[in-house]
């Protein structure tokens, strides 16, 4: 027992009311999301905000899911982070904002996360800083 | 010798059952009245009847129809319209109109409008011929609403407006101007005691200025069955009791109530009271008949107005509490009986374990009929029904259902403790040619004395 | 100002007005009949315990009437229970109730509530059916019948459809919901719901004059 | 400002990275409730979409609303919108003062007429020809109608400028009424909220720039996909009202295991709101997870429905006299109706007798 000013506060380990079946109707879905991936190539994915389910159905999907063998990190307004689950093909993408807290999170079932793949426009813009490059580097390998 | 009675309502002498011959054309409005007329009286004669008690049974019914499980015309026909507390319709919408605490928008929305000589007419089969008062619907009724009580309070107004059934009017009305409903009018009674007296060898009391007990009969008993005047006495005489019957007041059926008139009501149970008063007699003794212990021992103070000076009882209860205090001794009767209990004496009466005190004294083997004592199912005869010839073909149908309950007790003997029960089962017999046959329960005691 | 708002406040008021004036009216106009005095001798010992036993007696056919009578009494026990479980086991009621009359008690899960609104439910409808195809209740029925069935199911129903969100947005169904109940208080009054309160009565005095008889019922 | 370059440019001018922007994409598509996919194309819109001149106006109003919307000033994610509008006229925020604001208002109206997207908060005040509220000598109700007329779009930012709010509870002495009341030829959306979640305000304003239309709104003029359901349908305390379970008080056992609040007055089950889901402070928490009931401050007239700490389903009404005298008048013409009754039937005793 500690006391937060006059107010006497207990703690205690109550389990937070679960939803079991909302759980598994999640896995369910990713399911089905991973079949369809692996027949016609199209993905899928889930928005985590807009699950009702209780923190800890969460940390059971997050159990499930759990981190695999890639793993991305994209500084881009605030962390984003994006790794590939045990389960192969299903991803987990949390976008933090610049005080660190979740702003979205998604499970995106997909060959990659779209916010990885390098944006069309962005590429020209390489070309472009790359190609304003080269003609120094080439003087310069030339002069070697 | 019964040949010098009155012929006004000439009586059906030869048939099993003793009542007014069927006249030849029905004839069930009394009175040469217009309609109007009849509607007050009516009116005025239930407006009596809207007390307290009445009003919270009247309002109580919810409709539920459990009580038609309990009628026997509803069993044994499946019709509807025999449901009782439909029975009570008339009644119940004069009640809404006149006396209920929202009469005021009855009448002004006419929401149940007036009840109708048509209406009543109608109902005259309901009321009479399809109800015999057993108050077994008043038993089931899960709002506890005494149907029953109800239905004779109904009668009160069909008799002033003039809506009897013709028979069971004309037996009132003789029993209220000569004393008697079937002709056992004084003259005839003396004559019958005397030639009893001589016949059977027994004293009989008449007349007397003091007495401890007063006796009273039944004209059922008188004219049909006088072996009970006999089997009285005997055992009145074995106890040495100091009694009397007398003949200013004997008659213990009352077809006042059981027509409807309030009054005749009165008029016929206040003779026997005024009887008892005049020789101070403690006890009043009721004959064998179920409606008249109703009439005596539940109704009489109330007409008496004031409690009665003297104790009601009838003779089952009087043979119970004598073989009980062994005053009284019988011998031993091996014999299987069933009993069919009066309505009126035991579910309506409370008197259901007195016959069958009586009946364990005399040894013999009781088989309760199913369902039997308070349960009983009515012989369809009470209430005045059994006059009734109209009526005569729904009474077979619900005689049926007694007959089944008395083969299937599958005793050799049947008993009851009422005449006029007893004249419907020996009606029953001669209809369908049974073999059973009623006996009365106060011969089987008289017969089995022990000295 | 909302349904809602209306429901929760003047419509309930009045309504609530209107149930006590009736009632009152309708037991006191009843009571205050002459009530004639028995002089006959009782036999009974007590005609109060008379009545009390029959009170409670009533409630259950007996032996003799069980089996003819078993399908009616059992859907009214069904729904008459499950009515008294979901008025005064529900959460959301018992804070009314003890808004009103300053008493509470603890309520039953709402799970425990909605099963036994739809038991309830469906014992009414059973009700109605027999009563529409029952020869004798067809005949007995009259509009009172009918529309005391109607404001008795329709707030079981439409709590049903508050707790399920169907049909409408919920405050709408909720308004729905105590309007019905609203009803059902103005109609009490004056219909067959008075049994409610007539029955100790009806009972007790038909106890009492059986225990003067000293017959059984 | 200029409003030719399109937000793509003027995001890259800021700084924002592309994957940035697909980020607050991403986040935005999540918030409106749209198909993961629609990120994508809203990324995609959004970057060659012009800037769009926004018009800001406050009235009958506490700045909670302004507070809950520009908290930080960093270029966070929540407000990233706004650097996606040219915001020409917000008297809280604004540098310029005096004439020289009202010129600056006059001025974006004149540019976008018709296009311009109009926000309001607080409540417009009708009483004494709105002399409760006027800004530089012209009250709120004529700068509103004004200002409507070359708006696209109207959007009321919290309860007051949606529903009246606070100034118009009882007795409501100003006259205060809605935005709506006053602009009746433009589409106007009600952001509700005492003050609106953040998170919802930038959320109708993206769907606004993507679509060039408001989204699909409820029957108080508030987009459905935030006020679609009640707060008591998404609450994570709702197991415990199922079960059965309400804290009594609010520091009792059940208060501190985080039962249900209904008992305490929790309006959660009439109030649509997007609290539980959304949540405020960064997605930190709501006010039931925080331990005290909802207030129902997105719905119209919540000030007036009675206590915050009664529970719903209780009456909000007084009336003992009422109820006292319904009773005695039942009393009495119960009475009257027996009296009435016993002297018909002695009446026709004496007809009988006669």
């Amino acid at each position: 027992m500690s006391e937060v000013g006059i107010f006497p506060i207990k703690r205690l380990d109550v389990p937070q009311a679960g939803n079991r079946g909302q759980l598994l109707a999640v896995v369910n879905e990713i399911e089905s999301m991973l079949a369809r991936l692996a027949h016609d190539g199209s993905s899928g994915s889930i928005d985590l905000r807009g699950l009702p389910i209780s923190p800890d159905d969460r940390d059971h999907l997050r159990r499930i899911f759990a981190e695999g063998e890639v793993r991305a990190v994209i500084h881009a307004l605030g962390r984003t982070e994006v790794y590939e689950s045990i389960v192969r093909g299903v991803w987990w993408v949390t976008h933090h904002d610049d005080d660190g807290r979740i702003a979205a999170e998604f499970v995106e079932v997909t060959y990659m996360p779209e916010i990885l793949k390098t944006p069309p426009d962005d590429i020209a813009d390489g070309l472009e800083t790359l190609r304003t490059q080269l003609p120094t580097l080439a003087e310069d390998c030339h002069r070697a | 010798m019964i040949a010098d009675i009155d012929t006004l309502h000439p009586l059906e002498t030869e048939g099993a059952r003793l009542g007014i011959k069927n006249p030849a054309q029905r004839y069930d409005r009394q009175g040469e009245r217009n309609d109007q007329d009849r509607m007050e009286a009516a009116m005025r004669a239930f407006a009596h009847d809207f007390g307290a008690t009445t009003a919270v049974y009247l309002e109580s019914c919810i409709h539920c129809g459990m009580c038609a499980e309990a009628c026997q015309y509803y069993v044994q026909t499946d019709d509807p319209r025999y449901t009782p507390v439909r029975k009570l319709e008339p009644f119940k919408q004069a009640y809404k109109r006149e006396a209920g605490p929202f009469a005021f928008f009855y009448r002004l929305f006419n929401l149940k409008h007036r009840v109708t000589v048509d209406e009543l007419q109608e109902w005259q089969e309901l009321i009479y011929d399809s109800c015999t008062m057993c108050g077994r619907c008043s038993l089931i009724c899960p709002m506890g609403i005494d149907i029953a009580r109800l239905v004779g309070q109904a009668r009160h107004g069909m008799f002033q407006a003039g809506l009897v059934p013709h028979e069971l009017w004309a037996v009132a009305e003789r029993a209220e101007r000569e004393g008697s409903p079937l002709g056992a009018t004084p003259k005839v009674f003396k004559e019958r005691i005397d030639w009893l007296s001589d016949e059977y060898d027994v004293q009989i009391q008449v007349d007397l200025d003091s007495a401890d007990i007063l006796v009273s009969m039944s004209s059922i008993e008188i004219m049909k069955y006088p072996q009970a005047i006999v089997a009285t006495a005997k055992v009145l005489n074995a106890l040495g009791e100091k009694w009397t019957i007398r003949l200013d007041g004997y008659e213990a059926t009352n077809f006042g109530m059981l027509s409807g008139n309030a009054q005749w009501q009165k008029d016929l149970s206040m003779k026997i009271i005024n009887a008892a008063v005049k020789c101070g007699a403690k006890m009043l003794i009721l004959p064998e008949c179920g409606h008249a212990y109703g009439a005596m021992r539940w109704d009489g103070a109330n007409i008496y107005g004031k409690p009665l000076p003297f104790e009601v009882l009838h003779v089952s209860e009087f043979l119970a509490r004598n073989l009980r205090n062994g005053r009284l001794k019988v011998k031993q009767v091996p014999k299987s009986v069933t009993f069919h209990d009066p309505c009126q004496i035991a579910r309506r009466g409370g008197a259901t374990q007195a016959p069958r005190e009586v009946l364990a004294k005399l040894g013999v083997d009781l088989h309760e009929m199913s369902p039997g004592g308070d349960l009983n199912w009515c012989c369809g005869g009470g209430g005045g029904v059994v006059t009734i010839h109209r009526a005569d073909e729904l009474r077979y149908k619900v005689f049926q259902i007694k007959m089944k309950q008395v083969d299937e007790s599958g005793a050799e003997m049947l008993l009851m403790s009422c005449s006029n029960c007893r004249q419907t089962f020996d009606d029953g017999q001669a209809h369908f040619k049974w073999d059973k046959t009623a006996h009365s329960l106060l011969e089987l005691v008289a017969d089995n004395l022990a000295r | 100002m909302t349904l809602l708002d209306f429901a929760r406040g003047a419509a309930m008021k009045w309504s609530i007005a209107v149930f006590l004036f009736g009632v009152l009216w309708r037991l006191v106009g009843v009571l205050l009949l002459r009530r004639a005095h028995d002089y006959s001798q009782s036999r009974g010992p007590s005609l109060v315990a008379g009545a009390l036993q029959t009170i409670i007696t009533r409630s259950w056919p007996r032996k003799e009437f069980r089996a003819s009578t078993a399908y009616g009494v059992a859907i009214s026990y069904v729904f008459h229970i499950g009515l008294a479980i979901v008025v005064f086991g529900f959460v959301p009621h018992i804070l009314l109730i003890r808004s009103l009359i300053g008493i509470g008690w603890d309520g039953l899960p709402s799970g425990v509530i909605y099963f036994c609104s739809v038991v309830t439910l469906i014992a009414l409808v059973m009700a109605i059916i027999r009563r529409l195809t029952h020869p004798v209740l067809r005949l007995l029925s009259n509009f009172d019948d009918y529309f005391s069935w109607l404001v008795t199911a329709a707030p079981v129903l439409s709590g049903l459809l508050v707790v399920a969100h169907f049909g409408a947005r919920y405050e709408t169904l909720l308004a729905v919901h105590i309007l019905s109940v609203e009803v059902l208080l103005i109609w009490f009054p004056f219909g067959k719901l008075m049994h409610s309160l007539l029955l100790p009565l009806a009972r007790g005095q038909t106890g009492a004059f059986y225990a003067r008889r000293g017959a059984s019922t | 400002m200029s409003h030719d370059e399109s937000i793509g440019e003027s995001l890259r001018k800021q700084g924002i990275s592309r994957r940035a922007f697909m980020k607050f994409c991403a986040a935005t598509a999540s918030l409106l409730a749209l198909p993961p996919g629609m990120a994508k194309v809203m990324a995609e819109t959004l970057e060659r979409a012009r800037r769009p001149s926004v018009i800001y106006l406050s009235y009958q109003e506490c700045t909670g609303c302004g507070e809950s919307l520009t908290r930080s000033f960093s270029p966070t994610l929540e407000n990233l919108i706004f650097n996606m509008m040219s915001l020409d006229y917000y008297e809280t925020l604004q540098a310029a003062a005096g004439t020289a604001a009202e010129a600056a208002r006059k001025t974006a109206m004149k540019e976008n007429w018709g296009k311009y997207l109009l926000v309001v908060d607080g409540a417009i005040p009708l009483g004494i020809d709105g002399a409760y509220c006027t800004i530089a000598g012209e009250s709120a109700a004529d700068i509103l109608t004004e200002a409507a007329k070359g708006a696209a779009a109207v959007v009321s930012v919290g309860t007051c400028a949606a529903f009246g709010g606070i100034p118009h509870a009882n007795p409501n002495p100003t006259g205060a009424v809605a935005v709506s009341a006053v602009v009746k030829d433009k589409p106007v959306v009600n952001v509700s909220g005492c003050p609106p979640v953040p998170e919802v305000i930038t959320g109708v304003l993206a769907h606004y720039l993507t679509f060039g239309s408001l989204p699909e709104l409820d029957h108080l003029g508030r987009p459905t996909v935030f006020f679609g359901n009640t707060i008591h349908d998404r609450c994570y305390r709702r197991p415990y009202y199922d079960e059965g379970k309400f804290a009594k008080t609010f520091d009792d056992e059940g208060a501190r295991n985080g039962w249900c609040l209904y008992e305490l007055g929790c309006k959660g089950p009439v109030t649509y709101n997007a609290c539980p889901t959304v949540k405020w402070n960064q997605g930190t928490s709501y006010p039931i997870e925080s331990g005290h009931g909802c207030l129902g401050c997105s719905e119209p007239d919540f000030w007036d429905k009675g206590s915050f700490y009664s529970a719903l389903s209780t009456r909000n009404w007084s009336g003992g006299t009422v109820l006292g005298a319904a009773a005695a008048a039942g009393v009495a013409i119960g009475v009257g109706a027996a009296v009435v009754s016993r002297r018909r039937r002695a009446q026709r005793e004496k007809e009988k007798q006669s």
